[in-house]
């Protein structure tokens, strides 16, 4: 079995779905003959075909806006938008027609559509190559958000995601594209190859959206989080050698709300992780879904450990940057709380 | 270099507001007959000038003349008439159901209905139709059963869409009839995205959008054409500009300045300007559009000139802002009386005919309504609540269910 | 003094900043000569001026656009969005736009700008004309987000966003323009007419942003809500008798979260009203910060009553507008909880 | 009907791959001093052809022929050329700095020096500019302090902009610089606004925005044209039509279809599309625009045709995608070599001069680095870490001064 980085892993998903289903193809800003800026679309068009993997216009809307049409005629474009912060030109063509059409319709039409699109920080990429905008998509409903921590979830996750009949919003989290950084700036970067979760099989196989992985189990303290956080959250759990039960979400819709409420009524104590801003980021529906289901067994106030409520600052990366000692501080304060 | 003149803000206004005398003296107008016909390979860089002729075949004794002559038979055209008639009644017996209290909403199209009704002679039934709210006419010639409509018109129990929709917001897969959104534009570059399906999928199947001259200023306007012209997709999109968008005049789009045709120029996409009012010149364009599509020529812009005699909607008040009487003077006339007058020109029609028609219309509008006021009107009868939470998703998440108990369905 | 009704309120507000400030104009969808599809701008066209009130093409995000340029010059327009449900078009200007300009220029840039928009449902206007989108926005740094309940808030609240110094969106809950609407949808309308709330004073005062007002005092439960939801909140309380301090809101951005820990940790209980659905709506972030900072005196698991995770649905208008039942029950499990 | 042949997805493909031989055939070119001057209030309608033309005034000897002919002065046109001499000194060293580790991130305008650097001189100070991350020419030309410009790349302590925008995404009101948005297209239209709000208040400022030809894709694209033909705003609009969209060539933007100028048909707008590798060109068609503007006659859209030599950024690598000696075909050579030997032919410079004027550059520039480089490179210095908490909002809110707190600054 190949090791493979997360950007091999989803070319891959997209090599196997491509070459199994005629219906699947691929496209975005650069993402034809150049194979992406990040590289994911990589070979696909030399293999599969100028009209299977192709470079669209600059206009994040018309891209989606064309993909829906294709899904609503029967096939399954997978699209790119080449940085989440650039995802809001096509915000109106997601929210008020791919997440209601099935709906309106009467369930006459459906949009079977992905869209993939590189999110989140540590790349010193600024406020439009850095943000975490996965919460004004969790609020829409009809609308499935995934975001995969490694290289065999990503294949696994966006397999289930071109094969969902229901729009699904892919985000991969750039920073940990190339191995599993874990918030330690400071220290040399870790590459994915020889990590057990970067053995990814050959052919297709697929995750079930709405399963969460236990990364790491422990008994004194939930912690929630997904994509890069997921590895901060695991060093923060070494650092602190706090027994934190790590929980990679994988996907926010649908959510695995059985084993948030198992693990929080098991540990009591509840720290969430995220990179995007505080102020109704999706950590505040996820403590509020714990407060309300798990209130009786809550020995501590559910911490949340995010963005602050600024643009993101090209600066101030590791200041901004939810790392592992801000995660760790939470850790002991719920543990003293 | 200093100002020779201090700017100022220029804000467009109609030419006549509430009792002025109304003024159509911008409408760039052509005799019937006048405009060529391109061939449907022309180089759209030779055609431009289509963006600013008006193709007509109808002159004004209601004869056919010059090259856009389609040359339909006697039946085709009848059924065009009739077809017009009909819409046109279930539109007025509608829009009385509102003020009866039967549904909360209604948007006619009347004076527009040439259009949908000859387009849905030109596109086989399999070809997708991304419309706006007034392209009822589609369903109408299609068939489309009357009763149905006005079940989701009055979101009661047989409502198609399970009341989830405002009224006239159709969706029809069967009748290549995409559902309608509530959202201006939206549908035009998804009409674009569809056919290049059909293209990608090698298929025969072509796609057709309508859009109105206000929401022409919506960005998906520009997606769409810049997608067709770029892919090269097989799709017809229509604009069509009936010079109000509620109590915005044209101008405020941008039509004292050009004609929205003319907007095809800058995508090198092929561009006819059309009398909208005009069955027979409609049908021909379509079908000039239509041949292109299908012989993998790509797409073709289409902006119909007509005019929104009726109110906005059920909620709007047309006599606030602009003259109660500038429906008489918009000079395409109705199409309905062109129509006509043409039939009766060329023998194929008569008064007696026209009137039986109208009472075949009425009688058929009443059928309908009362099979579905049988099944209830607006608040006596609706879908199961339990549809309020199905088809978010193909299979609802536990949020869904959890949510569906709460309210106990 | 004169008894307004919401409508009114607001356009006096616009005509008394338009007649003090001449910067201030106002542009949007059929708002210029016909004084917009509800009459808020109405007469402001023919008393102030063509080029102070006018008509905009249909284009979300060209009038945003626009009115940010205005902004940056100096000016301060007000621009209408015909409904809430078409303010996705302009989801970028302002996201990346507005909310972002005078941080990513250090100060040097500034928009100033107000952006109306009637929201809400209620008013049986199906999915495109019922929306409640305030939590995409409270969710972006940058932005405020105002929401008045009554006529004298309404033209005090809109003269301060108006004369903020950054980007204000002031959601209109359309429902309750005409009057107090408590979600008895079963029983005659009341207009705003006598209704004390509607004693809107001529000329100019402003209510600060960030001040929340307590509707009703009381200390068995506090009730957090806004817009239309205020008076379902009090007729919840009415109607099952329970002693609910009621809080509205005011404004989401800036919070006025001395008000909201004062009252619960007076009460221990809490209850969050919106329309919007729940997954990641406001009520959310309302719940989080609660338990951060009540967590020891909350003897109840806080309750949310909103909107479903379905979009808005035509015929069964009055199944998903949170009304005073739904309020009620949540009411009397709180007070068991 | 049925189709005539099955249909297919058309995608458009470059002339030429890495390894092909570059090919500009497509190109629609004229010599010098062919394309007309029209008066500067000339009917739109009347100007069309503009879009297809291309105005020039170097011919092939550097010789200035022709009614578009600016006549500058030695002086101006001395300035001009040692401008875009600093400007691409600049680009060079910031490019080292990259490589050297000094900066995570540049963007050069190699190539395209002449159209920031000769729209500097026809705007005035007060007059606002909406531009893309290629227009440094502008700050250059207006004699923004390079080492302040270097400030902001290495996020310095001394960054005007705070740490808080990536590399060269300067901001300078006091220089008429509106702030670079990292997101494509968003300040076309906000300049129309600003326009608009200068013509409502009857002063004498105009606007100018740039957008580069892959960018012309964007909704923003088609919501400034509408804005500033309806609303007659005194704005310039520029489309930098360097064929390249970082790796998609410009027929991804449809500009195989037809040209970016001619978009400016669709709504009324005048339009001229110049050679903007010419000096003179690009300053004699920004003066007609210029005049037209402050002459309250509104908007003018210009399309400059030039090459974008460099690489996209410092990010890209473009030998992947297109052959690596393109630059060398492409039919409007290098603008500074123009500029040099058109002063050379008429007496004004010499090879000397032109050598001098480079080692000046360079000094200059090594000069700014020094200042730069003392206060540091990214990394070594930077602003205080307070300021990621300023400047949200005008006063901060609680939230801010709590997670300030949290961040213990
Ligand atoms: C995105 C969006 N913005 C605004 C509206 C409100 N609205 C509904 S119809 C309409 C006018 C449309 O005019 P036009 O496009 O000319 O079509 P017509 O009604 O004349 O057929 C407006 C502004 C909407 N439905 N969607
Ligand atoms: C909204 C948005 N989408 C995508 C990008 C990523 N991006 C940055 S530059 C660029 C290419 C722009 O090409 P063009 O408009 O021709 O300008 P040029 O770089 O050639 O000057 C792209 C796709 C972005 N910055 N913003
Ligand atoms: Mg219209
Ligand atoms: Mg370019």
């Amino acid at each position: 079995m190949a090791s493979l980085n997360m950007i091999q892993a989803l070319n891959q998903a997209l090599d196997v779905k491509m070459t199994q289903d005629p219906n699947v193809l691929s496209f975005g800003e650069d993402a034809g003959y150049f194979g992406g800026v990040f590289r994911v679309t990589d070979q696909l068009q030399a293999k599969h075909g100028l009209t299977r993997s192709f470079d669209a216009p600059i206009s994040e809307c018309g891209i989606v806006a064309a993909a829906i049409g294709m899904g609503v005629y029967g096939i399954r474009p997978v699209v790119e938008i080449q940085f989440a912060d650039y995802i809001y030109p096509a915000y109106d063509q997601i929210v008020s027609e791919a997440a209601k059409i099935r709906y309106r319709s009467g369930g006459e039409f459906s949009v079977p559509i992905t869209i993939r699109s590189p999110y989140g920080g540590g790349i010193f990429g600024g406020q439009t190559h850095s943000q975490s905008p996965e919460s004004l998509f969790t609020h829409i409903a009809g609308i499935k958000t995934v975001i995969p921590s490694n290289p065999y979830d990503a294949k696994g996750l966006l397999i289930s995601a071109i094969e969902d009949n229901d729009p699904v919003v892919f985000f991969e989290p750039k920073r940990i594209y190339n191995g599993p950084f874990d918030g330690h700036h400071d220290r040399p970067v870790k590459p994915w190859a020889g990590h057990e979760l970067a053995e990814v099989p050959e052919g297709h196989y697929a995750i079930p959206l709405g399963k969460a992985r236990t990364m790491r189990e422990g008994n004194d303290v939930t912690v929630l989080c997904y994509g890069t956080m997921v590895w901060v959250s695991l060093a923060a759990a070494e650092d602190t050698g706090i027994d934190a039960e790590v929980i990679d979400l994988r996907s926010l819709v649908p959510l695995d709300i059985e084993a948030i409420e198992a693990s929080v009524k098991k540990t009591g104590r509840c720290v969430i992780v995220h990179e995007a801003p505080r102020t109704s980021g999706y950590g505040a529906e996820l403590s509020a879904l714990v407060q309300e289901r798990c209130f009786y067994q809550l020995e501590a106030p559910i911490q949340r450990v995010t963005g602050w409520d600024t643009p993101y600052p090209h600066a101030f990366e590791w200041e901004y940057f939810p790392g592992p000692k801000r995660v760790g501080d939470a850790l002991k304060r719920v543990m003293e709380g | 270099m200093k100002n020779t003149v201090p700017l100022s803000l220029r804000v467009p206004e109609p030419p006549a507001r509430p009792g002025d005398k109304p003024d159509f003296s911008h409408l760039i107008l052509q005799a019937a007959g006048e405009t060529p016909r391109p061939e449907i390979n022309v180089d759209p860089h030779d055609s431009r000038d289509m963006a600013f002729a008006l193709v007509r075949v109808l002159d004004d004794e209601g004869k056919a003349i010059g090259p856009w002559n389609p040359r339909l038979d006697a039946e085709t055209l009848r059924k065009g008439l009739t077809d017009m008639i009909l819409v046109r009644t279930f539109d007025e017996r509608m829009h009385r159901a509102h003020r009866q209290g039967k549904t909360s909403f209604y948007m006619k199209c009347t004076g527009e209905e040439a259009i949908a009704c000859a387009q849905a002679q030109v596109l086989n039934r399999d070809d997708m139709c991304f419309p706006t709210y007034r392209q009822q006419g589609l369903l109408v010639s299609r068939g489309y059963p009357l009763a149905t409509m006005m079940n989701q018109i009055y979101s009661n129990a047989k409502d198609p869409i399970k009341g989830r929709q405002l009224p006239i917001m159709y969706s029809s897969k069967e009748f290549g009839f995409f559902t309608i959104s509530g959202n201006l534009g939206t549908q035009y570059p998804q009409a674009v995205g569809w056919a290049m399906a059909s293209a990608y999928k090698g298929g025969d199947k072509i796609a057709a959008a309508w859009i109105g001259d206000g929401a022409t200023a919506e960005g998906d306007f520009h997606n769409a054409l810049t997608f067709a012209a770029v892919y090269r997709a097989p799709v017809i999109l229509n604009i069509v500009n009936n010079h109000w968008a509620i109590s915005s005049f044209h101008g405020i789009a941008g039509g004292m300045e050009t004609t929205f045709a003319s907007k095809a120029i800058g995508y090198g996409l092929p561009v006819l300007r059309v009398d909208g009012n005009d069955f027979l010149a409609v049908h021909a364009a379509t079908q000039w559009a239509a041949d292109r599509a299908r012989s993998n020529l790509g797409a073709t812009v289409i902006e119909f000139i007509t005019y929104r005699i009726a109110q906005h909607s059920t909620s709007d008040d047309p006599s606030r802002y602009r003259p109660a009487d500038e429906a008489d003077h918009f000079p395409l006339g109705d199409p309905i009386q062109r129509l006509k007058q043409h039939l009766i020109g060329i023998g194929e029609w008569s008064d007696e005919q026209q009137a039986e028609a109208e009472k075949a219309a009425v009688e058929q509008v009443r059928e309908a309504g009362k099979e579905s006021e049988a099944i209830g009107t607006i608040g006596q009868s609706r879908p199961s609540v339990k549809e309020m939470f199905e088809e978010v998703f193909a299979t609802p998440d536990w949020r869904l269910q959890e949510q569906r108990g709460e309210v106990g369905v």
